[in-house]
């Protein structure tokens, strides 16, 4: 393999990524890439990473994986060894990184990733990859913990409840769909769908058929961006009643905007929102943060870009720490860090994943993304039950 | 005698190249490797779709045979990493080489049992169907087993399942499956060749230039499709194998990657031109590289030029590389008209 | 375990509750009925040109665009369909003048590798200008309900269906008796022969490659009325019309039609007693098993599918 | 051991489908001069072919062609299989790849146009040698197409239903898929297909393939009538005896040149072309 | 003479046309038999009804003693009965060479002759036949490549090459010049003769059934209306008046 020591090039060190510019995830991909490109262009501004008394700029190398895991790992291989990159930054989603993350443990390159949340990621003793958000098992939790409150506070037993879900098939989701069903198990609530959706799909009448059958007490939908606006288009066309619908995506999927009315009272999980009270060195509060964003890529930062970036913001801060880029230091600078940023705390526990950092969960109310949950950061209270469809 | 050194010759170039290359440029083992891949690749297809006219859209489901089997035959026997969150621990340590090895070896022979068995048995049914009706059979097939592979919670279903990793220095393991890639297509190339020049090669070109005519004649059609069917599984396991081990992480897009392989293969061998020997292998290779140059230099735009780049080319050799030469120098192909020659005289009943 | 307890659970639903039966019957059907637009347009091109076009889901995507970015403009989505097909006619028209043209006498597998690099093109293209994320364009139709409620359909899906039927038999009665529709005929049965008729068959080939472009466009502005639309979403209508045309014969537009609803219907069937995952697994194990069967049946009368 | 003797040449010419005989190709050198073939069309020329070199992709086929046939004159080509007569047909109308030389009708140069023009512009029509009916339309409609060009499908009609008149088998059958007629079915409603246009000039390859005797008599008998109406005929026939007889001006093509040109009559007479040709 | 191939009242209609009505005959072992009717009696069709393209409706085909009606093509054509067609079918894309080399019966197939080279006695007589039929120069260019009579020619040889036990002909000599015709006509009998090919020829051509033929069938509408011994079947008023013309 390539050449020994960490790819630095005058005074600029490089990075490497594999993201999705094209293919099915290309909406998220390009999200990473965002978030990935605002971090390096802020460090740089601000004199760069100072490493052993010297400033060093910041550079990433990309690639294109058109959302294929088999390309992502050729990908990585790629980086490593012509490239000669020593230090990697995760691609979107859980099927990328776990297609990625052995090559990185192979050639034992640290890997900071920020959009791959599926826990066996984390249950294979990688050493060398630390992933700054929240395990995808996450993801839906909260809104489970919701509906049995709110069953609780209208005198129902939560055990009453039936949920339906509809998880795409594809290493996120069946992570996402695997914390419901411990939620489902340890609330004592019913299944009573259990549906996959292929990653091609792009329709889900039968599913919602079935759901006005059987009249479920909550909806659980995760799909990436594809599969929420799919979801929230549907529910409405069909006019399908349910007292809770909770979504992943939705935000990067823009359903307020997109879908207006549609989207109303439809609840978004979310790793990170603007309005939360985080705040590092770099961009201040979370806020602000957004606003950098948005005069530079022209849209509002989902949570993807947000993650993209604190995963820059971990190598960053490792590189200072460790006081040189030799790898088996950064990666225990790495793994000691505990560092707050814009995006949230970042802290990682033995198997690399970050444990200081909780999810959040927006309601849709007027067209806006309103955090509901947890209660700490709640910015409006929660509506329950969604009317229904006749009565909108 | 010309032609024969000629030929010895060819070959000897190729293949030293073949076993130098990874030394000389060892950045780029895992793409060389992945040539020989794309090369076997086309040539089984081309076995199918060029050679005998059964354009299969399905032969990725090998593949996927392929790729799954070892991987489950790992798991089972030796590394118990996969999908069990109580198994943690250094992987290094538990990938002693010589399981590694012996797992790879036996998944591989399974792998090849499999897709064989299952070629036949399929083949049964679906090379019954002539011309369109068995292309949508086949990409039935293979757009099938996609999907039951990720409903399968055995193999991981749409979480995908991780083979172990090659138990050594990553530089090794790039020189292990580029050889091995090397190997297997040198084999395929070879078989190939040879059957080519038998009585099957001669069975399965008249039966896709008219079955019926090859019916009608008392060949035995049926043996000759199951044949050629079930040589391509084979292969197409062992290559399908080798990937598997090799990316380490498998799911349903790494084992039944119909729009991509599955497409590159009929590409490839069209591309070189369909129905030769030569073609397919002339196809991967300026496909493989046009590709990997695309990716390397045309960042987010790739897929346009590759788009472009076919559109061009089946415009410009709409019979392929190997089709347009032989248009251009027929000659050079065999393709002569001798006014004096004449046959020696028949002796009839002697023929055979 | 689970899996074959909920699709118990599923069959006994669809038993006790008849009436599900009928929304999934008539969601399928007029899922189907895009389908048989699509599916009409490949036949076409098939039959004539004896090209199978690949990217003939690509047109529908196009399509959609066209009607996004319309309604975006503050036009009606209803409005755009016919500014669908005239964009994609165009499209069409074009594509066969620069590449189509040149591969059409050629051997189907050329024209499949043409038509597969243009899809590529054009669906990466989408991906750069119009970029990854998905759209929809409202209809602002809303739905009819029947049985008291429970049986939903919207409008527009209604209205797909009536533009499908309407086009299938404008087509129909077009090659049968026109002038034109003749001719396209007799080009690809003998296109040689058709030629010598006076039967100029590159126009022929060209108006018949624009024609299903419309059609596909049409489609495509009626799919993301329905549903939505992404740079992606061709493949899914490819394969699906690839499948009904093989199943329905290239001739025969009412069994293209037939096979469309039908493929619509099953998938939905497919997928509220499977669960969608098993949807397309379903479908395709069926088509094959449908094919093989006939073969077979065919076969002991001493002839085969062709 | 059953040999097969090795014929003397006399009972079995060597590679006569493929090549000249020795004897043939003596014709070849001493091929018919242009003033030869103008004075045979009578010196005005309807249908004209100067040096034509031609072929199918690379393979020339054709190695500098004269021919000429007046207004109102049939002309027979004949030679052994694969000489190149078919060829001629094609290349008249476009379906070959011409290399050198010129076609011309009433002195308009014709070479680069259309096949599909040229029944429109040239009023030339064709009957191929090989199968050319459209196997999934009806005998009606195959008729209908031969009157594409007419004005409109009425009249493409009317004019269908007077060959009609002339073709009994047909019209019983009019209702039938073409692909379904018999070998020697598909061949008449080719020919009547030819004729619905009421062409000037009219190529014909093997008219009488596949015919039953009675039937071959018939078409002759629709060709003279043809001729005496004014139209043009080029032919290629195999049944050499009637082909000759029948033309004013009879060619023979070996190995893709003309090999003699003269009167029908003459060739007939010719005991060299008889022994060599006609198989007699 | 035993038959080797006996048709009993076999009857196979399409639609409303009755293509072959209750046709009775028999070809016996070793000889040459003629097959002639105006267009459209159903000579095609009963050929076809014999090598097995299509089921019949009614009726009987024996092979050597062996009921074949219910048989498939390829079996058929494996029991060593052979036919050509009246349009021509060849192998487009392969060389002239190669068509006859695969045209040697699969009868002995085991997986070896399979995978076994082409022998080298198969190669020369494959050029023998085709030196025969004019077509030796042409051997290694693709079949696709001939004109119409080459073609018919090539299909001919084909079916030499296999030497079947009995070989349909359907129109063999439409198309081909009248010189080569003669020398067919020969090289067919001597075929007969020495290798004992039962022949079954369907022909337009009286000069040709006539000089080859020992027994004569000729169909109408579907029925058979007369058989016997050529000269006789020429000069039989029925066959004139339906048939033959003045
Ligand atoms: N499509 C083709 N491609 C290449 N060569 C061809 C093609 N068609 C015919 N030829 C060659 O051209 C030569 C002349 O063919 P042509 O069809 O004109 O012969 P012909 O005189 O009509 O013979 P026949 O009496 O058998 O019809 C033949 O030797 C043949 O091999
Ligand atoms: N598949 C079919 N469907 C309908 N009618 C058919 C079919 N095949 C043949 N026929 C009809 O059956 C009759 C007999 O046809 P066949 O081909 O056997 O005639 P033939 O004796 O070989 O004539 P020819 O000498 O013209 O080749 C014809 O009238 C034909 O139209
Ligand atoms: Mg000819
Ligand atoms: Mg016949």
């Amino acid at each position: 393999g390539g050449p020994a020591s960490p790819k630095v090039e005058g005074d600029t060190i490089i990075l490497g990524a594999a993201v999705s510019l094209t293919g099915k995830y290309s909406t998220n991909g390009k999200n990473t890439q965002d978030g990935y490109e605002l971090g390096v262009k802020r460090i740089n501004e601000m004199g760069g990473v100072r490493v052993g008394g010297k400033y060093y700029k910041i550079k990433v190398i990309y690639y294109d994986d058109e959302s294929t895991p088999a390309r992502g790992a050729q990908l990585a291989e790629r980086l490593i060894n012509q490239d000669g990159v020593k230090f990697m930054l995760g691609p979107y989603s859980s099927g990328l990184t776990k297609a990625i993350a052995p090559v990185t443990e192979k050639y034992r390159i640290p890997m900071v990733e920020g959009n791959g949340a599926d826990r066996a990621l984390f249950t294979q003793g990688y050493k060398y990859m630390f992933a700054v958000l929240s395990t995808s098992d996450q993801y839906l939790r909260e809104a489970m913990n919701l509906a049995a409150e709110q069953a609780q506070k209208q005198g129902k037993d939560p055990k009453t409840l039936k949920v339906a879900m509809a998880f795409e098939n594809d290493p996120f989701s069946m992570d996402v769909r695997d914390g419901v069903l411990e939620d489902v198990k340890r609330l004592g609530m019913k299944i009573v769908i259990d549906d996959k959706l292929p990653p091609e799909i792009n329709d889900m009448a039968a599913t919602l058929t079935k759901v006005k059958a059987v009249k479920p007490d909550i909806l659980v939908v995760s799909g990436h961006a594809r599969g929420a606006t799919m979801a929230v288009r549907q529910v409405s066309d069909m006019k399908v009643d349910v007292p809770m619908l909770a979504v992943t995506h939705c935000d990067s999927a823009k359903v307020a905007e997109t879908l207006g009315k549609a989207a109303e009272y439809a609840l978004c999980a979310s790793q990170w929102d603007r309005s939360l009270s985080y705040k590092d060195r770099w961009f201040g509060m979370a806020e602000e943060y957004a606003k950098v964003f948005e005069k530079e890529f022209r849209y509002d930062p989902p949570y993807q870009a947000a993650e993209s970036t604190a995963a820059l913001l971990v190598f960053v801060d490792a590189f200072e720490r460790a006081g040189s880029f030799d790898i088996e230091k950064v990666r225990e600078a790495i793994a000691a860090t505990d560092l707050m940023t814009f995006y949230g705390p970042v802290k990682f526990d033995a198997t690399g994943k970050n444990i200081a950092k909780p999810m959040v969960l927006y309601q849709v109310q007027d067209g806006k993304y309103k955090v509901v949950a947890p209660t700490k950061w709640a910015a409006a209270k929660l509506i329950h039950p969604i009317p229904p469809w006749s009565k909108r | 005698m010309t032609d024969t050194t000629r030929n010895v010759l060819l070959y000897a170039l190729i293949g030293l190249t073949g076993l130098l290359a990874p030394s000389l440029a060892p950045a780029f083992r895992i793409q060389m490797a992945l040539l020989w891949m794309m090369i076997l690749f086309a040539l089984t297809w081309d076995l199918g779709g060029g050679q005998m006219g059964y354009n299969s859209f399905g032969n990725v489901l090998f593949f996927g045979i392929g790729c799954y089997a070892p991987a489950v035959v790992q798991r089972e026997l030796f590394f118990a990493v996969e999908g069990q969150p109580q198994a943690t621990g250094d992987l290094a340590t538990i990938s002693p080489a010589f399981n590694y090895f012996n797992g790879f070896a036996l998944g591989l022979t399974l792998a090849v049992i499999i897709a064989v068995a299952v070629a036949a048995g399929l083949g049964s049914g679906i090379l019954g169907l002539r011309g369109q009706y068995f292309a949508i059979c086949t990409l039935g097939v293979g757009v099938a087993a996609g999907e039951i592979a990720s409903g399968w919670d055995y193999i991981g279903a749409g979480s995908g399942m991780v083979a172990p990793i090659f138990p050594g220095h990553p530089s090794q393991a790039a020189l292990f499956f580029y050889y091995l890639f090397f190997v297997l297509a040198v084999i395929c190339f070879f078989t190939l060749k040879r059957l080519y020049a038998s009585r099957f090669g001669l069975a399965i070109n008249a039966i896709r230039d008219d079955e019926d005519k090859a019916e009608a004649m008392g060949v035995h059609t049926t043996r000759y499709k199951a044949i050629a069917w079930c040589v391509s599984a084979f292969f197409l396991a062992l290559a399908g194998g080798a990937f598997g081990h090799l990316n380490n992480f498998i799911d349903r897009e790494v084992a039944f990657p119909g729009i991509t392989f599955g497409v590159w293969m009929v590409l490839m061998a069209i591309l070189g031109g369909k129905g030769t020997l030569w073609g397919p292998v002339i196809g991967a290779t300026i496909f493989h590289v046009t590709q990997e140059l695309f990716w390397t230099y045309l960042l987010g735009w790739q897929r346009v030029a590759l788009g472009v780049l076919i559109v061009v080319i089946v415009v410009f050799f709409p019979l392929g590389i190997m089709g347009w030469l032989r248009e251009q120098w027929p000659e050079k192909f065999g393709e002569t008209v001798d006014l004096e020659a004449r046959a020696a005289p028949v002796s009839l009943g002697e023929g055979r | 375990m689970l899996f074959f307890l909920l699709m118990v659970d599923n069959l006994s639903l669809l038993f006790n509750a008849p009436i599900l039966s009928a929304q999934l019957l008539v969601d399928g059907i007029l899922i189907g009925a895009i389908f048989a637009l699509v599916a009409y347009g490949m036949a076409l091109v098939w039959g004539v040109m004896d090209i199978i076009n690949i990217a003939q889901g690509e047109f529908v995507m196009l399509g959609g665009y066209v009607t996004f970015f319309l309604a975006a403009a503050g036009v009606h989505p209803l409005y755009t369909v016919p500014a669908a097909a005239a964009a994609l006619y165009i499209l069409g028209w074009a594509l066969y003048r620069t590449v189509v043209f040149r591969v059409v006498d050629k051997d189907m597998f050329i024209s499949i590798l043409a038509t597969f690099g243009i899809s590529i093109v054009l669906q990466q293209l989408a991906n750069e200008l119009f970029e990854a994320d998905v759209r929809t364009a409202e209809s602002g139709l809303g739905s009819l309900f029947f049985a008291d409620g429970l049986i939903v359909v919207s409008q527009i899906k209604v209205v797909a269906f009536i533009c499908a039927l309407v086009l299938g038999a404008t087509l129909f009665l077009f090659l049968k008796h026109s002038r034109l529709g003749r001719a396209i005929r007799a080009t690809a049965q003998n296109a040689r022969a058709a030629r010598i008729m006076g039967v100029n068959t590159d126009r022929v080939f060209a108006t018949t490659f624009a024609l299903n472009a419309a059609i596909c466009g049409a489609a495509g502005s009626l799919v993301v009325m329905t549903w939505l639309v992404h740079p992606y979403l061709g493949l899914a209508y490819t394969l699906r019309a690839f499948m009904i045309v093989t199943v329905a014969g290239l001739g025969n537009m009412a069994s293209v039609i037939l096979a469309s609803l039908g493929l619509g219907a099953a998938e939905n069937f497919a997928g509220f007693v499977l669960g969608t995952e098993y949807q397309a697994a379903f479908v395709f194990s069926l088509l094959v098993a449908i094919l093989v069967w006939r073969n077979a049946l065919l076969s002991r009368q001493r002839k085969y599918l062709k | 051991m059953r040999t097969i003797p090795s014929p003397d040449a006399e009972q079995r010419p060597r590679g006569l489908a493929a090549q000249a005989l020795p004897e043939q190709g003596r014709f070849v050198k001493e091929g018919p001069s242009r003033a030869r073939i103008a004075e045979l069309a009578g010196n005005s020329p309807l249908l004209r072919i100067d040096g034509l070199v031609a072929g199918y992709g690379k393979m020339e086929v054709l190695h500098g062609i004269d021919l000429q046939v007046g207004a109102g004159q049939s002309l027979c080509l004949i030679g052994p299989n694969g000489a190149g007569k078919s060829t001629v047909l094609h290349s008249i109308y476009g379906f070959t790849n011409i290399m050198a030389g010129s076609v011309t009708v009433n002195g308009r140069d014709i070479t680069r146009l259309d096949p599909n023009e040229k029944l429109r512009n040239a009023r030339i029509a064709y009957i191929l040698q090989d199968n050319s009916v459209f196997p999934d339309m009806t005998v009606e409609e195959n008729l209908w197409m031969g009157g594409f060009l007419m004005e409109s499908p009425a009249h493409a009609k009317g004019a269908a239903e007077k060959v009609f008149e002339h073709y009994p088998r047909l019209k019983e059958r009019r209702r039938q898929r073409a692909g379904t007629l018999s070998g020697g079915e598909r061949r008449m409603l080719e020919i009547a297909r030819a004729l619905v246009m009421e062409p000037q000039i009219l190529l014909v390859d093997e008219p009488s393939i596949g015919l039953e005797p009675r039937y071959i008599g018939m078409v002759f008998e629709v060709l003279e009538d043809l001729q005496r109406q004014g139209k043009t005929i080029v032919m290629v026939e195999q049944n050499a005896k009637k082909g000759l007889q029948f033309s004013d001006i009879g060619y023979v093509l070996v190995s893709g040149e003309i090999a003699m040109a003269g009167t029908g009559d003459d060739l007939l007479r010719d005991p060299e072309v008889g022994r060599l040709f006609l198989g007699a | 003479m035993t038959p080797i191939l006996e048709v009993q009242g076999v009857t196979k209609a399409f639609g409303g046309v009755i293509a072959n009505d209750n046709i009775s005959l028999t070809v016996p072992k070793g000889s040459i038999v003629g097959l002639m009717g105006p267009n459209g009696s159903g000579k095609t069709t009963l050929f076809n009804s014999i090598v097995g393209y299509h089921p019949v409706d009614r009726g009987s085909i024996t092979f050597e003693g062996r009921e074949i009606s219910r048989l498939r093509v390829p079996e058929i054509a494996r029991l060593g009965l052979l036919r050509t067609f009246q349009q021509t079918r060849i192998y487009g894309m392969m060389s002239c060479l190669e068509n006859m080399q695969i045209s040697v019966p699969d009868t002995r197939d085991g997986l070896r002759t399979m995978f076994s080279k082409v022998p080298p006695a198969v190669t020369q007589q494959a050029e023998g036949l085709l030196e025969f039929v004019g077509l030796y120069a042409k051997r290694h260019l693709r079949a696709g490549e001939l004109s119409f009579g080459q073609r018919k020619l090539l299909e001919l040889a084909m079916a030499l090459m296999h030497e079947p036990k009995l070989l349909l002909l359907d129109e063999p000599t439409a198309g081909i010049n009248p010189v080569l015709i003669n020398s067919l006509i020969d090289r067919l009998k001597r075929i007969n003769a020495d290798l004992g090919v039962t022949l079954f020829v369907i022909e337009h051509n009286i000069r040709v059934i006539m000089k080859l033929a020992e027994h004569v069938y000729c169909l109408t509408h579907g029925q058979l209306l007369a058989d016997g011994p050529p000269d006789e079947i020429q000069t039989d008023q029925r066959v004139i008046d339906a048939y033959l013309g003045a």
